[in-house]
């Protein structure tokens, strides 16, 4: 019996180095050395949003839609969704803004209720917090009625887009834009990036939104881990480069790569 | 057995646990009663989900039936739904495979479903209206590839503008799909990333957890 | 406010009036317009047109619920089709739900039968139902259908159906067509039907999944495949049969020519607004 | 009339009502929107209670009794109920994040990352090639972090934008296709022979009930923008 599995060991070897920077980087940041990263423009987005619904007297929506936290393709963008989620309540409780946080799916459902619940805790303001409204459960697919109706009559004036985003990302930002919403989209999902790109005032693309999460933990232990995730890139700069050349000149490493 | 103990570290260690035995399982070759322990903790997982749906319309259910008890604002509609959830639910219940269940099913949530479904055609159009525009060069790029790509799917886009089949196609594959392929070798990165990051602890914002920080 | 402004912020419930019109008033008066035949589905006709009279057929049905819009007017036209060549078919269906459509696209078809044309149950068609078991289900019955199925869709026995009197392997059709729909099937059966036995084979499945089946079609053991409800489209289009999928088909087009107008509308009069507001 | 056509009819009238948000908040798509909750709320609920009783309480019941800790699990949500007890979520919540993102983690390095890096590993012999290999470096590249937008970083940085961009211009125009599709589907449906009156006559009856409501104001006509 081998002791990999076979095809799998390049698989192997790749995740170790990857996870290996990134806790290598976290170690660092221990000592004091944080890597310089580039500001992420969305984490002061996220106070302009909701500084503009304190303004205004309007709530903020905090949208993610598909949850299905049984779906690993689903479950990392939404984990991703929550880790903002819990930067985003506790500045609304802090600033005062109402905030609304429908989810489509029961067991995201009790996590988004204890996060909003601690945001608040850890604030003091409990007594502004009446949890069944601000967190509510919608089965999936009548969410889209329930929220396009409530954009109308709440006139709400800021949204966020966060997570794994489906075809409900053009019915939700077009109705938010109609509104008059300011909106942070973000998602990981070819199909329906373009439209929070594109309709969004500002958005996160792919990564961006797993670095948006790491972010605004506030922990530089945390975001220097960012800096091992860059070393991945680089290996993969340096992989279709390389392989590129060598494979003009007739020498192949795909043999290499699927071992 | 601290308070702490219970409330905080041991869920961490166990989500760190079962997703390093779901890695590990797939380098290594495994007894096979590794790979069954994986199974049936997948269906466990599937299990609690499903549990959890039943929660949230629970929860769904003592609201409306709050607001209508409370006489909240427009609680009125709060009995459309009350009524129609008992009655659903209670066909359901006794029999899923009872022909009153399934007909509410075929001929009012399906065509509902694909009208909101279809609603994005409407919304797609009137965004596009609004922000597709060549505001700078960026957004210039977004706008030509959808209007080619658009043209090319449609019949009459090939008989009206011949050209923009093999420009369509060409841009479908190679400028589009390098795009594609770097976000995704991104995204798999950040996946990794937050993998790391969840195992080791450093983050548990998802358990509903967000300690004081040491450092500022 | 200048009229360009109005156009600029035009209400968008105007946009969806006229969204709706375009995309309905092709549904109620079908304008067909000169349409290019695609590659695969000229080929995919070809090939159904060139089964001689008299020779028997196997169809496998995997439309469902989501897929019968855009590929059940197609299966129908073909259904039309063979029957009227004097081609016998045996339908069959890999999943419970996909069978019941099956007997919904035999029954609109035999509706638009012409005249004349035999189409009886057990004689010239049958319809097996079900059959369970995926693409394991599917090599079994293709070695021995008696094996997998004793009665047909409708139950009565497979020995008192004369069609099937002399049919129990795959090699006795001269052909398959495989409506695959959504449901990813079309390998099962090139992989069990036709690198076994040799039976040529052609397709149906949504647009999406075209791309995914192409390099079987270039190595030959896809004679051609229609794509989604362009795909049943033609084959309306090409039988001289306008229907459901042409309408269709024809609807996207208004749709789309909206939508690129509205588009480049909203370009010209935004560049034409900047202008002005440069000049002021 | 037989439950066929009253299917067509009843499908016609609520897809209208599902339309109807088009316009904006009104008492019409908020009787819809209850009404379909409230249908699919209890369909989610019959069909995840069948769920559960066929695959963890039965083999409970036949003597498989690893399955109680799947029940306990889920019983254990139901803390949510009561605030205090939030906490107890915590353990199905560590079972489904832990195995999701280890199912996530293993596959993502191999066919997202490994996958990708080897289909774009091209001789560089032709312009769609080399343009491949461009596009997908640098759009890797837009995501470095420890970047700082400045120096020669700032052009692979445009560049890669440029591929994202072309990227998400196609999807739109793809999507849209595809998505007239659906509507074009579900107007078939409302249209045919049979149902087309009775939708006209729905139509008719929702056009003057919204008009009357918009001209008294008893409904709120938003301002288009």
């Amino acid at each position: 019996m081998a002791l990999i599995v076979e095809g799998r060991i390049i698989g192997l070897l790749t995740l170790i180095v990857i996870a290996g920077s990134i806790i290598y980087y976290m170690q660092r940041a221990y000592s004091g050395k944080i890597p310089k990263l580039r500001r992420l423009q969305a984490v002061d987005v996220i106070d302009e949003i909701l500084g503009r619904c304190v303004e205004m007297g309007r709530p903020a929506y905090y949208l993610m839609d598909t949850v299905n936290m049984d779906t690993p393709s689903i479950l990392a963008p939404t984990v991703a969704a929550f880790q903002i989620l819990t930067y985003t309540a506790r500045r609304a409780a802090r600033l005062g803004s109402k905030f609304f946080v429908p989810v489509t799916q029961g067991l995201a459902y009790t996590i988004a209720c204890e996060i909003v619940d601690e945001a608040y805790k850890a604030e003091n303001k409990q007594d502004e917090l009446k949890l069944e409204e601000a967190v509510m459960y919608l089965p999936d697919g009548a969410d889209r009625m329930y929220i396009i109706n409530h954009m109308w009559s709440d006139e709400m004036a800021g949204a966020f887009f966060l997570g794994s985003w489906y075809h409900k990302a053009v019915i939700f930002t077009e109705n938010a834009a109609r509104v008059g919403a300011m909106m942070l989209g973000g998602t990981d999902t070819t199909h329906n990036i373009p439209f929070l790109v594109a309709i969004c005032d500002y958005s996160l693309i792919g990564e961006e939104l797993y670095a948006l999460g790491a972010y605004v933990s506030e922990d530089s232990t945390v975001s220097s881990s960012l800096a091992g995730q860059d070393v991945g890139k680089y290996i993969a700069v340096i992989l279709i480069v390389l392989g590129s050349i060598l494979i003009t000149f007739g020498a192949s490493i795909k043999g290499l790569l699927s071992m | 057995m601290s308070d702490r103990l219970i409330k905080m570290q041991i869920p961490i260690i166990l989500t760190a646990i079962i997703g390093l035995i779901m890695i590990i399982e797939f380098f290594f070759p495994m007894p096979t009663a590794v790979t069954n322990l994986n199974v049936t903790l997948r269906s466990f997982v599937t299990i609690v989900s499903a549990a959890a749906l039943i929660l949230g319309t629970i929860v769904l259910t003592i609201y409306h039936g709050k607001k209508v008890g409370t006489k909240g604002s427009e609680w009125y509609y709060s009995i459309v739904y009350i009524i129609a959830f008992v009655v659903t639910a209670g066909l359901g219940v006794t029999n899923v495979r009872d022909t009153t269940f399934l007909w509410i099913y075929n001929n009012m949530t399906s065509p509902i479903g694909a009208a909101l479904y279809s609603l994005t055609a409407f919304y797609i159009t009137s965004a596009a209206y609004r922000v597709l525009r060549a505001r700078n060069w960026n957004a210039a790029v977004l706008l030509v590839c959808a209007l080619i790509v658009l043209l090319m799917l449609i019949p009459i886009g090939a008989i009206l503008f011949p050209p923009v089949v093999p420009i369509g196609t060409w841009i479908r594959n190679i400028p589009s799909g390098a795009g594609f392929r770097g976000m995704i070798i991104g995204t798999s990165l950040g996946i990794i990333g937050l993998g790391v990051r969840v195992f080791s602890g450093r983050q548990k914002e998802h358990m509903g957890i967000r300690e004081e920080r040491r450092q500022e | 406010m200048s009229l360009m402004k109005k156009l600029l912020d035009l209400d968008q419930r105007i946009i969806y009036a006229l969204m709706f019109i375009a995309l309905a008033f092709p549904i109620l008066n079908p304008v067909v317009l000169p349409m290019d035949i695609q590659e695969y589905s000229r080929v995919s006709f070809e090939f159904a047109d060139s089964i001689p009279a008299g020779s028997v057929v196997l169809i496998e049905g995997g439309l469902g619920a989501a897929t019968y819009p855009q590929g059940g007017p197609g299966l129908e036209v073909q259904i039309v089709h063979l029957l009227g060549k004097g081609v016998k078919i045996v339908f069959f269906s890999i999943g419970t739900e996909t069978a019941a459509w099956t007997v919904t696209a035999i029954d609109n078809a035999l509706a638009a039968m012409p005249s004349g044309v035999a189409a009886e149950d057990g004689v010239n068609w049958v319809h097996l139902g079900y059959v369970p078991g995926g693409e394991s289900g599917v090599a079994a019955f293709a070695n021995d259908i008696r094996s997998v199925k004793s009665e047909d869709h409708y139950g009565t026995p497979i020995a008192q159906i004369p069609l099937l009197a002399n049919i129990n392997k795959a090699s006795d059709f001269t052909a398959v067509f495989w409506w695959g729909g959504s449901e990813g099937s079309i390998p099962y059966g090139i992989r069990q039907i036709v690198t076994p036995f040799g039976v040529p084979m052609t397709g149906m499945c949504t647009t999406n999944e075209v791309p995914n089946y192409t390099p079987y079609i270039n190595s030959g053991q896809l004679h051609g495949i229609l794509g989604g409800v362009r795909g049943s489209a033609e084959y309306e289009y090409l039988m001289d049969m306008p229907g459901l999928a042409l309408g269709q088909a024809m609807a996207t087009n208004f749709g789309g020519l909206l939508w690129a107008f509205l588009v480049v509308l909203g370009n010209i009069l935004y560049f034409i607004a900047r202008k002005e507001e440069g000049d002021n | 009339m037989d439950s066929y056509l009253l299917g067509l009819i009843a499908g016609s009238f609520v897809s209208i009502g599902a339309y109807s948000v088009l316009i904006g908040d009104n008492p019409l798509s908020k009787f819809t929107e209850h009404l379909y909750m409230g249908i699919l709320g209890g369909f989610i609920f019959a069909t995840n209670w069948n769920y559960v009783r066929t695959n963890a309480v039965n083999p409970v019941l036949q003597g498989n009794f690893i399955y109680i800790i799947a029940i306990l699990l889920s019983v254990m949500l139901f803390s949510r109920l009561k605030t205090e007890w939030l906490w107890l979520s915590r353990y199905p919540v560590a079972l489904t994040v832990g195995a999701g993102l280890g199912l996530a983690i293993r596959t993502t390095v191999m066919s997202d990352f490994l996958g990708q890096i080897t289909a774009t590993i091209l001789p560089l012999n032709s312009l769609d090639n080399i343009l491949m290999v461009i596009g997908t470096v640098t759009s890797a590249a837009y995501f470095i972090f420890t970047a700082q937008t400045e120096g020669p970083y700032k052009y692979v940085n445009k560049t890669g934008r440029i591929f994202l961009l072309a990227a998400f211009g196609v999807t739109y125009g793809q999507t849209v296709s595809f998505r007239f599709e659906l509507v074009i589907g579900r107007l078939v449906d409302m249209l045919r022979p049979e149902v087309a009156n009775y939708t006209y006559l729905m139509l008719l009856l929702v056009a003057l009930g919204l008009g009357y409501g918009y001209r008294t104001k008893k409904i709120k006509w938003y301002k288009g923008r």
